[in-house]
């Protein structure tokens, strides 16, 4: 079913892609604004040797063609540069914020997909009724919410007023916890706000193209040969309408990956959630540029690789795949 | 007879069909969508281009008009080479044929009135440059398809007008820049049937005041021989049997047409009539089988006992009677 | 012989922006079992209308005026949703126009045969279910094999016998066949007209076929009902309808098609359009295009009545001599 | 269908369609009072930027007589930042637009009509320019070039595009390839004839839909873009008033006069915008249509 050509051709393409992001980026911090020298390693907070360490390592006294390949050399061994304000290797910064921002876009993606995608369904199948207008005039309102000033303003009620979850952090500051299950418990109240956050305003979405598509699929002729065959309409919807519903909506999927990282640095400034996104608003204040760089690296790769896992899925459910 | 307007010399038409990646030690599957036809359009004819879907007969047609690109071939119209024309010639020349499509409801951009679709034609060409003219030709061309009060049609859009109306527009819009030769690609088959005999009266009453040359694609037989004074039968790419149209439907050689003849319904019920009912579907136009192509489907292939001429030779067209050809080893 | 399907003045409104379409006016048919139907007219003529009324699978748009519709002595019409669904393909199933949407695409044809047998007879078991499946594909001409293809990989033709063997699954009474061979090449189209044909004389079927090509109604149907403008204008059997025909407009009709085995001669049309459907035209639906056509004929109905033996006409000029 | 009796007239212009449907309707009534509080408000109730109190007592301060939405953390007046913010919010999300839209539609028109060597490299441009995620690209850019407003409307304007132009082109290769293109093809027709006449006026509603919807995106970025510290530092808009509400510690002291009524304002105008777009949406799609 799967077809190993056409696997193998959207494979090239990722990695020509993969290498244009990477050239993109290179050429975007170095050639733009001038004075590499003072991007990369932007002199005061580093000692002279480290600086001419990293003028050795990234070849800035060479011309850019060679920097290219110094630069493609110095990511296939980990090597993205030093943070300014951390003072330490960026790769490994980055790794220590990877795990909190996957946690939180989980939880919350889980959410979007499971509620979005029933609430679609459910407008659908009684499309024009009480239900459906309400569903879509509350995904439209969502839809239309800042991600960054919802997140304020639940902290404002459920934080500051209520006080029911915290509002800022992973874990409670120097709290100690008898048990593991009490620290997942801690870590658990610190994601409720963050993860309500993404999953309120992305969850429109969802809503709106899982029941726009399923109204199209509706009309399709084999649908009214499912309701020939006798079979109720639950069994209609669910047996041949979703199933074929389901292709755009790994499409859409894909899409929400870029939407809910630019979700996450919004959410992570407004929750000072350690992770990818708080890490580039700090680097963004502080102009890390070594560190910018190599998170917009990791996001585009992590879209780029969310993209190609959906078009092997589309071909996995779609038996029509073809051509590309 | 007359003399020929369009003279078609080994025409072929080719696709590529890419899959996978694009490896240079990787052949490109090719459809051969016209496998080398040779042909003539005599002045004045109507001449019917039958076969079932797939057997090139649109894609020949959109070739003599240059908007398929033929891979080899000669299309001489009068003295031209059509098949080599370009730029400022190529554009005079599509002044002088014109397509009808089948879909009236598609052919007719709906973002413009009547009276814009048939001007178009005349200011593409830059035929009128007064206002005062062109709206006297537009009206003319209404009138000349029945299409009464030209004045207030010319305002309407398409949507406002039914099948029928939309397709005498579309013919009204192909006569304004007097062609000598028109590709009708099954102008009625998507009309209901009633208004089917008003449009095909009208092309052959044009014909005759306005001296034109139709090659009538379609895959209606019946049709085709009522309308045509010639058919010419395709199969995969290849014409396989031409003649004058009562003498194909009643005389036809070729055990292709005999068949396809056997099964058309008639109106006027009659079981104990016997058909030829051919097993399977038409093959592949990328795979075409060895020899005469239609054999692994020909019944007197199989009542003669697979004869050898038939699995590894191609039939040439022969000549049967006076204008009469067929490609095939076994004639009647 | 039983009378399986008996339609009595059976009228059907769609409701558009624009208003009330008047798609079905007063309808009466009866079908007996075994025998085959053909409803023929033109685009808008009622006839698709007509047959999902029947199973009830008519959009939500459109509204019962009036009529009954008894299948073996009960009225659908009176049924609830849940009674209707246990009709559904179990009594009457569908055969659709072939084209590729009428299958799901994401499914393979075998589990969309087995879908309404298991269905409507959750007691078999799964290994008969399947056995029949693989019945049915050998019965309509599809190799046992391809059970497990999906509706892409076979041709129009193809696609039409899956079709067909769908429609058999649960051995019902009557199919309604909607345009089974529009769209399909001549050959193909033979093929699967005697398909059908065999099949029907084999399982007793009773079949509507409906068609706008009067010559594939008149190749396989015992009585054809001819229908425009909403409107049943004569039912008989094929063969009095075709050889004596009463309306004028069935009469146009026929000679709308070229026949190879009569005069090479253009085929004639009938002047005008079919008339709108939210207005329709007063008296008699055809007058305004009718050549025989009389003061009468624009103010007053025609109804239906006997012309010949078992063959019934709606038109004021009937019994009047030809000129 | 009796021909005659159709008065002969083009299809309702769209704008009319939209008003006629509820939501649609909603969203230009949105639209239109946030347009005129945005030009008349300021008029009647003028802020000035530099009326900084240093008492403590003035900074952010709830709702009062004096000050009817409160303070910000400069002891400023709420209520009018908020109606003067409007006015920057709404320029940038138009102009931004403006941008991409212009470079959207052209790229679209020209990656579906010409299938060669330009379309394929439009298209894989396109493509590329698809899969960067947004946000992260936006903060980049701002980060490199600088904070300022012309920048702001730049890089939203030149970063939006793609979205326009897959939409653009895959209904110009679908247009391409109708019949009445070719019909017209056939008769001679230069490209730019065919492109201007015929393919532009046919994507030109779907343009008008995207629009509408890139503008709602457009304002969401800026004031993304501001409120994470990368707007225009001394001009007043929704989102650097969030900014600095943030920064000065709103939420957690419970400030919500500060917070509620910029990001309220942000919430009407995308919704407003969103409302008339999706129902734009629905009219140029046949098959969502109710019948």
């Amino acid at each position: 079913m799967l077809r190993f050509g056409l696997v193998l051709k959207k494979a090239v393409q990722v990695i020509i892609t993969l290498f244009a992001v990477i050239t993109f980026n290179f050429l975007l911090f170095r050639v733009l604004p001038g004075d590499p020298i003072r991007l990369i390693a932007r002199a005061g907070n580093l000692s002279p040797e480290a600086i001419s360490r990293l003028r050795d390592l990234f070849g800035l006294d060479k011309p850019l063609v060679t920097q290219y390949f110094y630069y493609l050399r110095n990511l296939f061994t980990g090597e993205f540069g030093m943070s300014y304000t951390y003072r330490r290797p960026v790769i490994d910064i980055l790794q220590e914020r990877i795990a909190n921002t996957v946690i939180l876009l989980a939880a919350a993606t889980v959410i979007v997909v499971l509620i979005g995608v029933a609430a679609g369904v459910i407008a659908a199948a009684r499309r024009g009724s009480k239900t459906d207008q309400s569903l879509v005039v509350t995904s439209l309102v969502f839809w239309s919410l800042p991600t960054f000033w919802t997140g304020l303003i639940l902290v404002i009620l459920l934080g500051v007023y209520v006080k029911a979850f915290p509002v800022s952090g992973i874990t409670t500051p120097g709290a100690s916890f008898d048990s593991s299950f009490a620290r997942l418990l801690d870590l658990g109240k610190h994601l409720v706000l963050p993860t309500i956050t993404l999953a309120i305003v992305d969850m429109g979405q969802f809503m709106l193209i899982t029941r726009s598509t399923l109204v199209d699929v509706l009309t399709e002729d084999y649908i009214l040969t499912g309701k020939a065959k006798g079979l109720p309409f639950r069994r209609v919807l669910w047996g041949h309408a979703v199933p074929n519903a389901l292709l755009p909506i790994i499409t859409t999927t894909a899409l929400y990956v870029s939407l809910v990282i630019g979700g996450a640095i919004q959410v992570e400034t407004v929750f000072s959630w350690p992770g990818m996104g708080r890490l580039m608003y700090d680097a963004v204040l502080r102009r890390d540029y070594p560190i910018l760089e190599a998170s917009f690296l990791f996001l585009a790769a992590t879209v780029i690789l969310a993209n190609f896992l959906s078009d092997i899925m589309y071909m996995v459910i779609d038996p029509r795949v073809k051509e590309a | 007879m007359n003399p020929a307007l369009l003279s078609i010399k080994d025409l072929k038409v080719y696709f590529e069909l890419r899959q996978g990646l694009p490896l240079p030690w990787r052949e490109p599957d090719v459809v051969k969508a016209i496998d080398g036809v040779t042909f003539d359009i005599l002045e004045g004819e109507v001449l019917a281009l039958v076969g079932e879907s797939g057997c090139g007969k649109t894609t020949i047609g959109k070739t003599l008009l240059r908007l398929i690109e033929p891979k080899a071939g000669i299309i001489q119209y009068r003295d031209q080479d059509l098949a080599h024309l370009k730029g400022v010639s190529l554009r005079a020349m599509r002044q002088k044929m014109q397509l009808i499509f089948q879909d009236p409801y598609e052919s007719l951009d709906s973002r413009q009135s009547v009276f814009d679709i048939l001007a178009e034609p005349l200011v593409i060409h830059q035929r009128v440059t007064q206002k005062k003219d062109l709206q006297a030709c537009v009206f003319e061309a209404l009138e000349s398809t029945g299409l009464h009060p030209a004045a207030e049609i010319a305002q309407r859009y398409p949507h406002h007008l039914s099948g029928g109306q939309r397709q005498r527009v579309a013919i009204a819009a192909a006569m304004i820049l007097e062609p000598e030769f028109i590709v009708a690609d099954e102008p009625v088959s998507m009309l209901d049937v009633s208004v089917r005999a008003g449009i095909l009266q009208l092309m052959l009453a044009l014909r005759h005041q306005k001296n034109l040359t139709y090659l009538f694609i379609t895959h209606d037989l019946s049709l085709a021989w009522v309308i045509a004074d010639r058919i010419m039968v395709l199969y995969l790419g290849k014409v396989i049997e031409i003649g004058p149209s009562d003498r194909l439907i009643h005389a036809g050689t070729h055990p292709y047409t005999q068949a396809l003849v056997s099964v058309i319904p008639s109106p006027i019920p009659d079981r104990s009539r016997e058909q030829i009912i051919l097993k399977g579907e038409t093959p592949s136009p990328v795979h075409v089988p060895e020899g005469c192509r239609f054999h692994p489907r020909c019944w007197k292939f199989q009542r003669l006992g697979s004869p050898k001429e038939c699995l590894t030779q191609e039939p040439d067209l022969r000549q049967v009677a006076e204008g009469h050809l067929a490609a095939c080893h076994f004639l009647d | 012989m039983s009378t399986l399907l008996d339609i009595q003045d059976l009228a059907i409104n769609f409701k558009t922006r624009s208003g009330d379409v008047h798609a079905v006016d007063g309808v009466s048919f009866q079908l007996e079992a075994g025998k085959v139907l053909g409803i023929a007219g033109e685009s808008g003529c009622g006839k698709t209308t007509t047959a999902l009324s029947i199973p009830r699978l008519l959009p939500s748009n459109a509204r019962l005026v009036r009529g009954h519709i008894l299948f073996d002595g009960v009225d659908l019409m009176q049924f609830s949703e849940g009674e209707i669904e246990k009709i559904r393909w179990k009594q009457i199933s569908m055969v659709f126009q072939g084209a590729m949407n009428a299958l799901n695409p994401v499914k393979t044809i075998g589990a969309q045969i087995i879908e309404p047998i298991v269905w409507h007879e959750p007691a078999i078991a799964r290994g008969d279910a399947n056995q029949r499946v693989l019945e049915l594909l050998e019965r309509v001409g599809i190799p046992a094999a391809r059970a497990r293809s999906y509706p892409h990989e076979f041709s129009g033709g193809m696609r039409q016998r899956v079709m067909i063997a769908m429609a058999l699954a649960c051995r019902p009474k009557l199919i309604i066949s909607d345009e089974p061979v529009t769209a399909l090449d001549v050959m193909i189209q033979a093929q699967i007209l005697n398909l059908l044909k065999d099949l029907q004389k084999q399982m007793n079927l009773a079949m509507i076929f409906i068609s706008h090509d009067l010559s594939v109604i008149a190749e396989s149907c015992d009585e054809i009902a001819i229908m425009y403008a909403g409107k049943l204008v004569e039912r008989g059997s094929i063969r009095k309808v075709f050889s004596q025909p009463a309306h004028p407009y069935t009469q146009a009709l026929i000679r709308s098609f070229p026949n190879i085995y009569g005069k090479q001669e253009l085929i004639h049309g009938i002047p005008g359009y079919p008339p709108n459907l939210i207005h329709p035209p007063t008296g008699c639906r055809f007058h305004e295009r009718c050549d025989r056509c009389i003061d009468i004929c624009a103010q007053s109905e025609p109804v239906l009545r006997e012309v010949g033996e078992g063959q019934i006409a709606a038109c004021h000029r009937i019994g009047e001599t030809l000129p | 269908m009796n021909a005659t009796a159709v008065p002969a007239s083009r299809p309702p212009n769209l704008w009319v369609q939209v008003w006629e449907i509820p939501l649609g309707r909603a969203g230009i009534i949105l639209l239109g009072i946030v347009l005129v509080l945005s030009l008349v408000g300021p008029v009647v109730f003028p802020f000035n930027p530099k009326d900084i109190t240093s008492t403590a007592a003035d900074i952010l301060q709830p709702p009062s007589s004096m000050h009817w939405l409160g303070t910000d953390e400069l002891g400023r007046d709420v209520f009018r930042e908020t109606l003067v913010g409007a006015r920057l919010s709404l320029l940038v999300g138009l102009l931004a637009t403006a941008i991409s839209i212009t470079l959207g539609s052209i790229i679209g028109l020209l990656a579906g009509y010409y299938r060669g060597a330009v379309g394929i490299t439009l298209m894989r441009v396109t493509d590329f320019f698809l899969v960067l995620p947004l946000l992260p690209l936006i903060i980049i850019l701002a980060a490199i070039f600088g904070q300022s407003f012309s920048i702001t409307i730049m890089v939203i304007g030149l970063t939006s595009w793609p979205s326009t132009a897959r939409i653009v082109r895959s209904q110009v290769i679908s247009l391409r390839e109708r019949q009445f293109i070719e019909r017209i093809r056939s008769l001679g027709a230069t490209d730019l004839r065919v492109i201007a006449v015929h393919i532009l006026p046919n994507v030109l509603p779907l343009i008008y839909a995207n629009t509408v919807l890139v503008i709602a995106g457009s304002i969401l970025s800026e004031a993304t873009l501001a409120f994470l510290g990368l707007g225009d530092p001394v001009r007043v808009s929704w989102g650097t008033m969030l900014h600095f509400g943030f920064v000065a510690g709103a939420a957690g002291r419970g400030a919500w006069w500060y917070l509620l009524p910029p990001g309220l304002g942000i919430v009407l105008v995308v919704l407003g915008f969103t409302l008339a777009g999706h129902t734009l949406d629905q009219l140029l799609n046949p098959r969502l249509r109710e019948f």
